[in-house]
């Protein structure tokens, strides 16, 4: 089961839980599990999110491969200058 | 004193990654010959002009065009009924998210006018005189209102109202009653309080900062010309044409596929070209009037009407144990989003406390909306200004525990595994190399004089990747066309080269770069995020293996061989080994010249969304000198050292350094917005704006340490948004040192200075001197 | 409003070129728009950045700050006319080979109005350098690498 | 708008006379160009004087040099003579803008801009520099403070325009510096401006002095207490000190984007007894 947290202002579309053990083996089923339990939070996961495996950051990464063991933080998009 | 124009030999075993070469558009731009956006001409041209709103907060009561329509010369006058209006809808572009409903209103007002410059009509005419004689024909009636200029003026109860209905978002329950706060956001990890609970010594500070802008010396730029079949270019100055192309279709209800966006050369962004003005107008110019219109804008426009950064208050409380250790962080901000909702205050308190593994820390952020010009990317947007509070406490904290600040830093230094006050942990980062390279530095051991003082400050910035195409097209001779679709703004055709070259094993001389229009390449993200080097490379690079893998296929045909027994290695496709066959290398030139013959042309593709951009930390050292007389501030000596990861082409890195440096040093002592009590902006020009000239700023040292990405082929970081996070807090330091006084405001302009210092002083020291 | 256009005579670049102007059009308007020579820039058409610099009779001026009419029997040169022929000026080589550009557009202001001072000091000091190119304003590059970029085309110009 | 660009003083007086509406006179036209660009004015006329070539020369004259009103900051900057004579008035013309910006802007155009900040002016008359005047009733000299009334308002009649500038003499142990305050090291208009001549007898008593300051009242503003503070000491520490403390006093400034009242009035001192320490050394070593 990876490890899942939701950060920033995420934990307010999920009745305040913001810690998560999920059977997921990438992004969109990351997404799909979330949305399914918390449909508010669904939206806010189309855009504007981005997903760190293992402290690495994807950004529109729906196929992007989350292990059993993996530290998944949701965290918001990042642009720059 | 370093030499930059050394040829220093690639390492790492690499050829050309890590060596200083001419850019392969330098000749262009060193002759002129290079085309800017206001460069071009093309026949039939008309000249469009923005008529701007004259009041910082006004309900549009009409508007008539009439007159102006009737002049001779006059070809298209357009207003907001010719721009659409869209619902609420976010999309990224650049910084954070844009909603369209904004991006209409703030293209062409709608309802009201939001700030001074605001545009409420455009003409295109025959000459630049006939459009704004037309300007002066068109009457526009406004109910002036009430406004708002200043970010904590903006949250008390009874502010004027920008936006009538915007309830607060991240505030639970919902607020029942609209304010100009457009968002809360919170981050936290551990426990905050236990954290001050368990302190020795806490320091607790509030700090102003005023709006700068990007001031690019290239005004915003475009040309655009919509045939009769509704088919349409543009030609434009901007960092991301693809973003420009969604942008522009959706505003003017286009087919995405209908409009051909190219991008010219652009004079310099910074964040501030990543988004639309001028470029949607001028589309709906030529859209009326049946002939190619080009608009530029004026510098006092630029002033007016685009975004600078956000101007902010924020306190900042950090607490440690008497050894230096940190307990807890807290950081609240306050940012002004300009006009309409916005600003990069996530990302700021993302990046508040990001050089220190913390236990305990927390960052609140409000994003507030004012009668000032929407705000724009600029450089790590948000960065500069909460890490600039962050990293002055964490000085005062260094004093405080009679400790040295590169000492504390060290002590408490964000490492691979540190947790992040956002979430994550840290994958491999350099921040301990660039301290322990400041620490060891000449600059940190030099001698003092009077009214001199030295502050260090360190900066992060997360760096991205995105969607990046690249195409290799080989050339029957051997030659190498590399289309990405980044624009260039600081040398990255020269790096993507470079890279280009070294995979392929063949002279940097070959390869010839290319920014491709939208109709020539695949979705490409625009250039910012410290992006281009880092994704477009991954691109080029995968390009590059695309092609050589279609090299083998060709020559193991030739060969009659399988394809795993050759390889490619130094240029040339070789049998893997003795037992694959004895034959002679083939070149690349020599696999291309017969290309038609084994199957066609040969070509490289990558279409990539590249992931894993390496976060970049920088540490500064800056010495100043003070003229207690005057409250100048003079920048004797300045050193930057950052973790490039790997720095491709160096030259270009340390420009990265040196000018990010340099544009800390104009926030840091004389850059701002002066408003006047009728919500005016006072200084819309170069000649009151006062970025550094020339004879303002010495010689600035660079040292690159280079920890590299382990997700990049060449360990790239990206390094452009990092330089300008270090500066302000540096110099506050330095000026703290220097004569005993901690600035919590910026600009440290002279009157500021000079004010503190008498106010420090008192009647009867002030005789004694 | 009338706009009666004024014939002007003037050399630039060595060549003799003529144009109509309005009166109030700028050198620099009409050596962009109508003569189509793009690489002197507007950054600002207050004299404050420098990115228009040319020489009229051999002083550096900015374009945007003398009048089209002006010029009638003057002698205007700018950036396109630098390099000669095929071989491009030192100080053009020296910008390339420091890295002195990033973006571009102030560098054809920049090479003018170093050109000119390496035309009346051959040997400049640093601070020379920085206060002879104040006029000039650089957002990318901090202007360290233009400054030893000057220095060094000064160094080569004088050994050769 | 039409332009003209006359060859003589009475071809500019006639134009100037002879012509209703906005006329505006061009000298370098680095204050001109940039009021036209921004709209801030909108001429019917503008009468170029550079073809006049007593507007262009620089001409000894009873031990004095007279200025043409267009001759270039930079061209006052390659005459050595004149900066050897009158250094504080050549720097100050120098100070004015960029390089690019000192190969147009004149004295002239700095006067009669009347902008209360200009460098030139308070150099100018610090060095006790006179104004020759064409107009339609001939030529008459005029004091440089007697020409600007206000921001942006000379005394100029209908017709007139400035020739020339005469600088006098300069006696023996005598000196004159300027300098002003700006936030960054160039390119600044400046918040406080200080020229400062004085002249020493041969014991090193100051015998004449005189301090003029810019941007702190609403035109350039002699001190006669500053001066007065000088003459008859050997220009000592606790001298410079009243004598700043007086040229503080007489500010009247504004507070603006570019200083304050309080930071005008403090650094007008500061600037005043920097520039006085320079005109003494000069007067001492001339």
């Amino acid at each position: 089961m990876a490890k899942v947290v939701l950060n920033g202002n995420l934990k307010q579309f999920s009745d305040g839980q913001g810690d998560f053990d999920l059977d997921v083996k990438d992004v969109r089923q990351l997404f799909a599990q979330l949305g399914a339990r918390f449909p508010e939070l669904a939206p806010h996961l189309e855009e504007g999110i981005a997903v760190a495996i293992d402290g690495e950051i994807f950004q529109d990464a729906l196929f992007a491969a989350i292990g059993p063991e993996s530290e998944v933080h949701v965290i918001p998009k990042i642009g720059g200058g | 004193m370093s030499d930059s124009a050394k040829n220093d030999s690639g390492s790492n075993g690499h050829k050309y990654v890590g060596t200083r070469q001419v850019r392969p558009d330098g000749v262009d731009k060193v002759t002129g010959r290079a085309s800017f956006g206001a460069d071009l001409h093309v026949p039939n041209m008309l000249i469009g002009k923005v008529l701007r709103s004259p009041h910082a907060h006004a309900r549009i009561l009409s508007i008539d065009t009439s007159k102006a329509e009737a002049l001779a010369g006059v070809k298209a006058v357009v207003t907001r009924d010719d721009i659409n209006d869209l619902p609420s809808e976010m999309v990224p572009a650049g910084e954070m998210m844009v909603n369209y409903r904004d991006i209409t209103r703030n293209v062409m007002a709608r309802e009201k006018v939001l700030y001074e410059g605001h545009a409420v009509a455009a003409v295109a005419a025959v000459s630049e005189s006939v459009g704004l004689e037309a300007l002066s024909l068109i009457d526009v009636a406004y109910e002036v209102l009430p406004h708002v200029i200043d970010v904590m003026d903006s949250m008390k109860p009874d502010a004027p109202l920008l936006h009538d209905g915007m309830i607060t978002q991240g505030v639970e329950p919902a607020p029942e009653k609209p304010s100009n706060v457009a968002k809360r956001v919170e981050f936290a990890i551990g426990d905050v309080d236990a954290g001050f609970a368990d302190a020795d010594v806490i320091v607790e500070r509030e700090f102003k900062t005023k709006p700068v802008h990007q001031a690019y010396i290239e005004p915003h730029a475009c040309l655009a010309s919509v045939a009769k079949d509704g088919k349409a270019e543009l030609w434009c100055t901007t960092q991301g044409h693809f973003v420009v192309r969604g942008h522009c279709a959706r505003l003017l209800g286009m087919d995405i596929s209908k409009l051909r966006v190219t991008a010219s050369e652009i004079g310099g962004g910074f964040g501030g070209k990543t988004v639309v003005y001028l470029e949607p107008v001028a589309l709906a110019l030529s859209r009326k009037s049946g002939q190619p219109v080009k608009m530029t804008m004026t510098r006092e426009e630029v002033f007016r009407a685009t975004g600078p950064t956000s101007g902010a208050h924020m306190r900042i409380k950090i607490g440690a144990k008497k050894d230096g250790r940190i307990t807890a962080a807290d950081g609240l901000f306050h940012y002004q989003a300009g006009a309409f909702p916005g600003s990069p205050v996530q990302l700021g308190c993302m990046c508040a406390f990001a050089p220190y593994d913390l236990e305990n820390a927390r960052t609140v952020g409000y994003d507030v909306v004012v009668n000032r010009p929407k705000v724009a990317a600029y450089r790590a947007p948000g960065a500069p200004i909460a890490e600039y509070g962050a990293e002055c406490v964490i000085d005062e904290l260094a004093k405080k525990l009679g400790m040295d600040p590169i000492e504390l830093r060290l002590k408490n230094a964000a490492k691979e595994g540190t947790q992040t006050v956002y979430g994550p942990k840290l994958g491999v980062v350099g921040l301990v190399e660039t301290l322990e390279a400041a620490k060891a530095h000449d600059h940190y051991k030099a001698p003092l004089g009077k009214h001199q003082g030295r502050g260090v400050a360190s900066g992060y910035w997360f760096n991205i990747g995105g969607e990046s195409c690249a195409t290799l097209n080989m050339s029957e001779d051997g030659g190498v066309h590399l289309v990405v679709g980044t624009p260039d703004i600081g040398g990255s055709r020269a790096s993507l080269c470079l890279m280009a070259a070294e995979e392929l094993g063949i002279d940097l001389d070959k390869v010839h770069p290319h920014i491709a229009d939208t109709a020539s390449l695949g979705y490409t993200f625009l250039t910012g995020g410290s992006r281009a080097t880092f994704a477009s490379g991954m691109a080029v690079v995968e390009a590059a293996r695309d092609v050589i893998d279609k090299m083998r296929e060709r020559v193991a045909k030739m060969w009659d061989i399988p394809v795993d027994a050759v390889i490619w290695e130094d240029g040339h496709a070789r049998p893997a080994s003795s037992n694959a066959g004895a034959f002679e290398p083939m070149s690349l030139a020599e696999i291309t010249a017969m290309a038609n013959k084994t199957g066609g042309p040969l070509v490289g593709n990558a279409a990539i969304n590249a992931q894993g951009a390496g976060p970049s930390f920088g540490t500064h050292i800056v010495d100043v000198e003070v003229d207690t007389e005057t409250g100048h501030v003079e920048i004797l000596r300045y050193t930057a050292i950052q973790d490039a990861g790997r720095a491709v082409s160096p030259g270009y890195v340390e420009g990265q350094l040196q000018g990010g440096a340099v544009q800390g040093i104009g926030w840091a002592l004389n850059e701002e917005y002066v408003y006047g009590e009728d919500g005016k902006l006072q200084n819309a020009g170069f000649l009151d704006y006062r970025i550094p000239v020339c004879s303002d700023v010495p010689m600035i040292d660079t040292v690159i340490v280079e920890v590299p990405n382990p997700t990049h082929r060449f360990g790239v970081r990206g390094v452009g948004e990092t330089p300008i996070v270090p500066p302000m807090a540096a110099i506050t330091n330095a000026i703290e040192q220097a004569i005993g006084i901690r600035f919590n405001e910026l600009p440290m302009s002279p009157p500021k200075v000079l004010a503190a210092i008498d106010a420090s002083r008192g009647p009867l020291a002030d005789a004694a001197e | 409003m009338s706009r009666t256009k004024i014939h002007v005579a003037t050399t630039v670049n060595g060549d003799a070129v003529e144009f109509l102007c309005e009166p109030p059009q700028t050198l620099l308007d009409v050596l962009r728009d109508e003569l189509h020579l793009t690489g002197s820039k507007e950054g600002c058409a207050s004299g404050d950045c420098g990115a228009c610099s040319v020489t009229l009779d051999g002083r550096l001026v900015c374009a945007c700050l003398v009048l089209a009419v002006e010029t009638t029997g003057h002698s205007v040169e700018t950036i396109e006319g630098m390099a000669d022929g095929d071989n491009l000026h030192p100080l053009q080589q020296k910008f390339l080979e420091h890295a002195a550009l990033q973006c571009g557009v102030c560098t054809p202001g920049f090479l003018v109005a170093a050109k000119a001072l390496l035309d009346v000091e051959a040997d400049p000091s640093e601070t020379q350098v920085r206060y002879w190119l104040a006029g000039n304003l650089c957002r990318c590059t901090g202007y360290d690498k233009i400054v030893r970029a000057v220095l060094d085309a000064a160094a080569e110009m004088r050994a050769n | 708008m039409q332009y003209e660009s006359p060859t003589s003083i009475e071809g500019v007086v006639a134009l100037l006379a002879d012509n209703a509406g906005d006329i505006r006179v061009l000298a370098g036209g680095t204050d001109l160009l940039v009021q036209l660009r921004a709209g801030m004015v909108s001429p019917d006329l503008v009468v170029d004087i550079k073809n006049v070539r007593e507007t262009r020369s620089i001409v000894p004259e009873d031990g004095g040099y007279r200025v043409g009103a267009a001759v270039s900051g930079a061209e006052l900057g390659e005459h050595a003579d004149l900066k050897n004579a009158w250094p504080g008035v050549v720097e100050a013309a120098e100070l004015i803008g960029s390089t690019q910006i000192q190969g147009r802007a004149s004295m002239g155009g700095n006067l009669c801009n009347a902008s209360p900040a200009a460098d030139t002016v308070p150099a100018l008359i610090a060095a006790g520099a006179v104004c020759r005047v064409a107009g339609p009733g001939g030529e008459r000299d005029v004091p440089v403070e007697e020409i600007c009334t206000g921001p942006g308002k000379t005394s100029l009649a209908k017709g007139e325009f400035v020739v020339s500038i005469f600088l006098p003499e300069r006696g023996e142990r005598s000196g004159d510096a300027y300098l002003r305050f700006i936030p960054r090291t160039e390119m600044d208009i400046a918040v406080v401006g200080a020229g400062v001549n004085l002249s020493l007898d041969a014991a090193g008593v100051c015998t004449a002095a005189s301090v003029a300051l810019g941007a702190v009242a609403p035109t350039a503003i002699l001190v006669p207490e500053a001066s007065a503070a000088l003459v008859g000491t050997k220009v000592e520490d606790a001298n410079m000190d009243a004598m700043a403390a007086a040229a503080s006093a007489a500010c009247r400034p504004v507070d603006d984007k570019r200083g304050t009242i309080e930071y005008r009035t403090k650094v007008a001192g500061v600037m005043a007894r920097r520039a006085c320490a320079i005109a003494l050394d000069r007067a001492r070593s001339s």
